[in-house]
């Protein structure tokens, strides 16, 4: 399938800027260069498209429920981040008496630091990832892991009950759906045979006909997407599990004690998170940078990437328009008690699909022993009262 | 200083310090985590021995070194787990984290 | 065996539902708000948001802010309907009237000389629309309006208001309150033709009285005096 | 030795001694998970990639967040009446002089003798991966079944007893 040379050069057109500029510089500096520009790249790019989410939450919520979003500062509302921005950056950045200055100061840098982080390794398009390393998912979790250390921080540096009472809740949850997020992602690499992103998207980027070898259309793809999802939802602590920063109980959770700019480095924090969580999402099981269908080869790569990506940022703003809050122990139930089990199971059955050979056999076994597990302990665990319908007790 | 012989040296050394300081905060801290830390550090500082000895050594295609590291970082995990849960229990039952007053033993 | 793998939901109208799915609660709800979502671009009307300066709301005929004196005829410093009782100064409970009664008196709208107030003010900052000088004013002198767009830069002098800026003609009560002004009207017209009816029947009595005395002066004591 | 690895090694150094001198406890804690941090790219400059991102993986994510859950459950933020380090300090610090003299000496006197491969190998993970299942794969067995039994014995150490009372 020779892609006609324009399409060529339009998918590798951002490489063949970064070569010509860089060509200017002597030999010596051009791989630092390489870097630099796509460091540039990366910190434009995911903080414009930060903004932009701002904006399509807000109306994308109100079209939810029926209203309008905001549409006063600009056209349909869309210079309202850069209002956003500029309200956030003068705004007065308190600092409460008895907090831990230096805890307090380092806590928002140390989690964009750690969320920006996460993006080296992401392959954007074809041939257009920063780094290719070799262990690249295995350096993306250890980065998602220290985000949780900061939030630490934060919480505990503000002296204030419900920063702590916010950071705790928030560290037990992303400790607890860490192991399934890292499990689901396991399957992918115990098929593909490696850590490397890359080599992963290459692996789903072949095609029968002219349907894609996306891991989600394999029963075990779709059972580790789905618990990967759950799990992505909690790591960046997004509606069903947004229990940190309950605004009802908790203020802000662990960055009540914030304002001015260091508030919304927590929010470009949280944003950055959620588009890193969808990019590795997109990259692991639907597929990376490869088109949906073969026939749809002529357009660039990076396009297919942000289209999944900005379509699963778009389901999180779905699912922060209809679900409501978990509890506290209603979410970690879910996690040991369902999501991590089914993970297991999951794993098991990935191993089973890799050993049997091809043809439609493995697809029935496979698919039977994961729906039979999905409903059985889906019955019996809304039938437990962990997380079962509520049952009301009335004053008689 | 060591610019002649193998820059495995430096690392050796960088591990020891790092060692003695690990132990210096086992021994002098009165906090049983602070301890607790103090051992991780000198854990650590081994892990760091095991990988320079794999880097420079003759044949690092075996991998020794480093899955000798990589196994004493998951060990070294599940002991901090294990430490940090007897003194959660030694503190909810005597009150105390202070290393000098659990002398209950002592007969 | 059965209740163990079944897990059952309690429907509005009372019937028990078999859950079969872990996510069949979650699947319906997003598919709310997805038709919604979709909804909102197709339809119009869906969208409840009505984009205040440009578009309002009418006001409500019963809405009521702050009061105002209203007054007859086209000068408002004479038509003002308000005899200044001061029962509305005593009963507002926030205490926010103030009023200073005047020396001399003018004529009502039957005719009848009253006395005005030289000075009627009331502190909007303080009022909270309670309505109880409308009920208990005997004159139908002072009503609620309906003008919600009060924001001034001065907190003391501004939200003060006196007599001018209180007064507003009785077709402007017509325009925000219009049964009610209407009843009002009728009223006053009422009584004022009774009272008008009276002054004649007295205006009679006296001419008759007149015409007899004159008829036969005799020195009987005079009829008592008016009604 | 290049610049990279005196910064490198300074900072781990630092967070290490901070760990120990600071008196807050929660500060010890975060200054531990800079060295650990530390380590973690002492790793990566000496080109054991795996190791180094399974140690930010383990150390920096799970570990750290473990001492800091610790420390807030003890309630040991707030520093101690009697002082922070136990009452026989100096013969600690003393013994630890001592093992770094004796360590150091020994690093120093076979300084010549220390072997020196100049290439760098490549241990990529498909190799740790051979090397795990196949030549490592008992010790793989085992460390997993410790893990496991860690973990349920941390549970139930540090279960709360319900039945005792206080």
């Amino acid at each position: 399938m020779a892609t006609t040379p324009i399409s060529v050069t339009v998918d590798q057109i951002f490489i063949l800027l970064r070569d010509w500029l860089t060509h200017f510089l002597p030999e010596t500096l051009r791989p630092f260069a390489n870097v630099v520009l796509g460091v540039v790249a990366i910190a434009c790019v995911f903080p414009g498209l930060f903004a932009l989410t701002t904006v399509f939450e807000r109306k994308g919520l109100g079209r939810m429920q029926n209203r309008l979003g905001p549409n006063r500062v600009g056209p349909f509302g869309f210079f309202q981040p850069i209002a956003d921005g500029i309200k956030s950056l003068t705004k007065e950045d308190i600092v409460p008496l008895n907090a831990d200055a230096v805890v307090h100061f380092l806590a928002p840098l140390l989690l964009v630091v750690a969320v920006f982080m996460g993006f080296a390794v992401l392959p954007v398009g074809r041939n257009m990832v920063l780094v290719d390393m070799d262990a690249g998912l295995l350096f993306f979790f250890a980065m998602g892991a220290s985000t949780e250390l900061s939030i630490f921080m934060a919480g505990w540096s503000s002296r204030n009950k419900y920063s702590i009472l916010g950071a705790m809740r928030a560290i037990a949850q992303m400790i607890s759906y860490e192991v399934p997020l890292l499990l689901s992602s396991v399957t992918v690499v115990m098929i593909t045979g490696s850590l490397s992103l890359t080599r992963i998207v290459e692996a789903q980027n072949q095609y029968t006909g002219i349907f894609p070898h996306w891991y989600v259309f394999t029963p075990w793809g779709l059972a580790s997407f789905l618990m990967f999802a759950i799990a992505a939802t909690a790591e960046t602590n997004r509606t069903p599990f947004d229990l940190p920063e309950g605004e009802s109980e908790l203020v802000a959770g662990y960055f009540t004690e914030y304002s001015g700019f260091k508030f919304a480095l927590f929010f470009l924090g949280e944003y950055l998170g959620m588009f890193s969580i969808a990019g590795l999402g997109a990259t692991l099981f639907w597929g990376g940078w490869s088109a949906p269908l073969s026939i749809l080869n002529f357009v660039p790569s990076w396009i297919w990437f942000f289209s999944k990506d900005m379509a699963a940022i778009f389901v999180f703003i779905w699912m922060r328009g209809t679900l409501p809050r978990l509890r506290q122990d209603q979410l970690m139930n879910f996690a040991w008690k369902f999501v991590l089990p089914f993970t297991l199971l999951n794993l098991m059955v990935t191993a089973l699909w890799r050993f049997m050979e091809g043809g439609w056999l493995r697809w029935v076994v496979c698919s039977v022993i994961l729906a039979g597990a999905y409903v059985l302990m889906g019955r019996t665990a809304m039938h437990r009262k962990h997380f079962g319908p509520r049952s009301y007790r009335y004053a008689e | 200083m060591t610019g002649s012989a193998s820059p495995l040296a430096a690392y050796l050394l960088v591990a020891a310090l790092l060692f003695a300081i690990g132990l210096a905060g086992a021994l002098t801290r009165r906090n049983a985590i602070l301890v607790l830390i103090g051992i991780e550090l000198m854990l650590n500082a081994a892990n760091l021995n095991f990988i320079a000895f794999w880097r420079y050594g003759p044949h690092p295609e075996a991998l020794t070194g480093m899955m000798f590291a990589i196994f004493s970082i998951a060990v070294a995990a599940a002991e901090a787990a294990v430490g940090l849960g007897l003194v959660i229990a030694i503190y909810r039952h005597a009150r105390t984290t202070d290393l000098d007053q659990m002398n209950r033993m002592k007969g | 065996m059965e209740t163990w793998l079944a897990a059952y939901e309690l429907r509005a109208g009372g019937s028990i539902r078999r859950i079969a799915l872990l996510g069949e609660g979650i699947v319906k709800g997003m598919l709310e708000t997805a038709k919604n979502f979709a909804g909102s671009f197709v339809s119009e009307e869906r969208l409840t948001t009505v984009e205040y300066p440009e578009q309002r709301i009418p006001t409500a005929e019963n809405a009521r802010v702050f009061p105002f004196l209203v007054y007859d005829g086209p000068e408002w410093q004479a038509g003002l309907r308000c005899v200044a009782c001061q029962i509305c100064e005593k009963e507002c409970p926030p205490k926010c009237i103030y009023i200073e009664k005047s020396k001399d008196k003018k004529p009502d709208y039957v005719g009848k000389m009253q006395i005005y107030p030289a000075r009627f003010d009331i502190d909007v900052s303080v009022c909270m629309s309670c309505q109880i000088c409308v009920e208990v004013c005997p004159f139908e002198a002072i009503k609620m309006n309906t003008e919600f767009e009060l924001a001034t830069d001065d907190r003391f002098g501004g939200l003060l208001l006196d007599k001018e800026k209180l007064a507003q003609s009785n077709e402007y009560y017509h325009k925000i309150h219009p049964t009610e002004a209407s009843e009002v009207d009728a009223r006053l017209a009422e009584e004022k033709a009774k009272v008008e009816a009276k002054a004649k029947a007295a205006a009679e009595a006296a001419a008759a009285k007149a015409a007899a005395a004159a008829a036969a002066p005799k020195p009987d004591a005079p009829a008592a005096g008016g009604d | 030795m290049s610049v990279v690895f005196y910064a490198l090694a300074a900072l781990t150094v630092a967070g290490g001694l901070g760990a120990v001198l600071l008196k807050n406890t929660v500060h010890a804690a975060l200054a531990v998970a800079v060295a650990f941090a530390g380590l973690a790219l002492l790793f990566l400059s000496l080109d054991a990639q795996f190791a180094g991102f399974a140690q930010i993986l383990v150390y920096v994510g799970a570990v750290a967040i473990l001492v800091v859950f610790a420390i807030l459950l003890t309630r040991a933020s707030e520093t101690p009446a009697g002082g922070v380090f136990s009452s026989s300090w100096l013969a600690g610090l003393a013994i630890a002089a001592g093992v770094f003299a004796v360590l150091g000496w020994a690093v120093l006197g076979s300084a010549q003798a220390l072997p020196l491969s100049a290439v760098a190998p490549s241990a990529t993970v498909h190799d740790i991966g051979v090397a795990l299942v196949g030549r490592y794969v008992l010790p793989l067995e085992i460390v997993a079944l410790l893990l496991t039994a860690a973990t349920i014995g941390a549970v139930i150490v540090a279960l709360h007893e319900k039945e005792r009372t206080r």
